[in-house]
């Protein structure tokens, strides 16, 4: 079905864990999006960056009941999806910094991450 | 680039996002809950200003009047524009980003 | 120009699926393309025949439906989304082994690589959300 | 069903009409609850000030596509749905004054917002 | 102590439902009583018998339904806000002439008024939504 | 009066309005997103600091170790609670107002 075409797709990702399903069901796009080859990156911004928090702790039959998805980020890699950028103030207005975050990712000012999306032939946003 | 905003910056955050990852030359449409970003004499009516100064911006009027505004309530220097408009803005920039 | 439309939010309670509507009612009638309209997450709600809006309110299932009709729309509703949320054709159904189904015409069940397709084939992606 | 007990009921509207349906659908929970005779006050907050706005202007058939339900807001009298309470500072960082608004409202500060939540037995917020 | 629930959001999209679970089920495991749970909005989502969430996910809905039937609670979701959205039971179906229902197990369908009743007769009204 | 707020300060302006609305001996408890409303070093610590002086805060930690954050990230004086203590807190204060 799909021509030989590689565009460039972007996630952005502004919303928190948990307290909804966007970030769950972004990481499901990315995961399929994954096998049509295309350029893959990912941007964290606001609330996002909670996302890639290490430590998050529960499942199905504890804590809040909700499984746990954050070792899919982990696997990412597995899927050559390996551009995560993350925005540096929407960091550090929450006191974190990149040893808080569970996978290795690029820290983007906002002149590199306006950059970055305006290289960008889609841009899906959750 | 365009920036769709659909929400109200009292509410959220996500003008307040846009503009600081908007750059010269952009467009940015607020339609939806957003028109309230566009009115003069609102809390944001400086981060509008500031918008306006590099970057396009266009508000939605039927979401506007839907919510018993009208253009003349609307900062000056914001565009008017209708659905059409909003396919136009689409196809006139490479590429849409939408705030959600 | 070609479109691709993503609906993330379900009928009603957000306005995100009306204005998706106009927006690809708008592009139609200016001679534009839908490449497929694509629901996902609570859009996926968008395709339910069984909502029943009061009388003096707009039938966003079946304004969808219509629009879909006369413009041979590819309307796709996302299957992970949807069983999540009780959204099922006949053979979604019987492989579930539930004894009813409710999509709604002109909509079809198919899989996520159907949004990304839909990136790669449009010249634009449109995203509406909460 | 019910006994013959009166509570305070106090309705918190704090989004904007439209954008979602909360608006309308709380002021249909307070048409039916004016059937159960109970001491009735609703409380505009933030955007939900943005509900009262004068001059609402769309239909089914133009605008967005969706009914404009404002009209409601003046009936409410007719079920004697008379307490409305606007809180100053949310309509006041809007621009907006008693005079833009659709109907007859108290514009209260925040002490006597306070007050009169604590008053209440019950609160829905929507 | 009785409480009355209010529940405004669907399952899976946000969070409320889970919430609203674990603070009836928190109540009811300490002594308390439950008048009502109040589904509202697009809580009325919580109430179909047709999802299929995948398998190492929670089922929200048959969540409710177990705890519904332990402790024979009484899960009334709102008339209006269902038809909206797609949520009918049988005689619903019929009235509306639909071909099909979707309710499921111990949840039953009625009008705002018992909201309003459950918050007369609760000692404390609980909202989770949005 | 209990005061529940589910929504991250960032995010959306509930926990600001709550604090806004909420009088000496009040309980704010925060759950969902709004556990990160509890969290020293970040944007919003002056404004739960301020809430601290007059009302007691609770943060369900569920929500908190679910979105990587333990006790030991919480600002001083935030009391953990769980399910159950949302249940007890309910009991406890008359009327419960949540800032959806």
């Amino acid at each position: 079905m799909e021509e030989e075409v590689i565009k460039k797709f972007l996630y952005v990702n502004r919303k928190a864990p948990y307290g909804t399903i966007y970030a769950l069901e972004s990481l499901e796009v990315v995961l399929i999006g994954a096998a049509f080859d295309q350029d893959v990156s990912l941007a964290f911004i606001d609330d996002g960056v909670y996302q890639l928090k290490k430590d998050q702790q529960t499942s199905v039959d504890s804590g809040i009941g909700v499984k746990d998805f954050s070792r899919t980020y982990r696997a990412l890699e597995g899927y050559d999806v390996e551009k995560l950028y993350v925005d540096r103030k929407s960091m550090e207005e929450r006191g974190l910094s990149e040893d808080d975050l569970l996978v290795d990712v690029q820290v983007f000012d906002e002149a590199q991450m306006a950059e970055l999306m305006e290289q960008q032939d889609v841009v899906l946003s959750f | 680039m365009l920036h769709t905003v659909n929400k109200s910056p009292f509410d959220k955050n996500s003008l307040e996002n846009c503009v600081r990852f908007s750059r010269k030359g952009h467009s940015i449409l607020l339609f939806e809950d957003a028109i309230y970003g566009a009115l003069k004499g609102t809390r944001f009516e400086a981060l509008l200003t500031e918008a306006l100064k590099n970057t396009s911006v266009y508000v939605l009027v039927p979401d506007l009047e839907a919510r018993g505004m009208r253009m003349e309530n609307v900062i000056e220097g914001v565009k008017a524009t209708d659905y059409a408009g909003f396919v136009n803005l689409s196809v006139d920039n490479k590429t849409v980003q939408a705030w959600l | 120009m070609k479109f691709g439309i993503l609906v993330n939010e379900g009928p009603y309670q957000h306005q995100a699926s009306d204005s998706a509507y106009q927006f690809t009612k708008a592009a139609l009638e200016n001679g534009h393309e839908i490449y497929r309209v694509f629901f996902y997450h609570d859009g996926v709600y968008n395709a339910s025949r069984l909502t029943v809006p009061p009388q003096d309110d707009r039938n966003i299932v079946t304004r969808w439906s219509d629009l879909g009709k006369k413009y041979k729309l590819d309307m796709v509703v996302c299957i992970a989304a949807a069983q999540r949320r009780g959204l099922l054709d006949e053979n979604e159904a019987k492989r579930q082994g539930k004894d009813a189904d409710n999509i709604a015409e002109g909509f079809r069940i198919s899989g996520l690589g159907q949004l990304i397709e839909s990136g790669i084939q449009s010249e634009r992606m449109m995203v509406f959300g909460d």
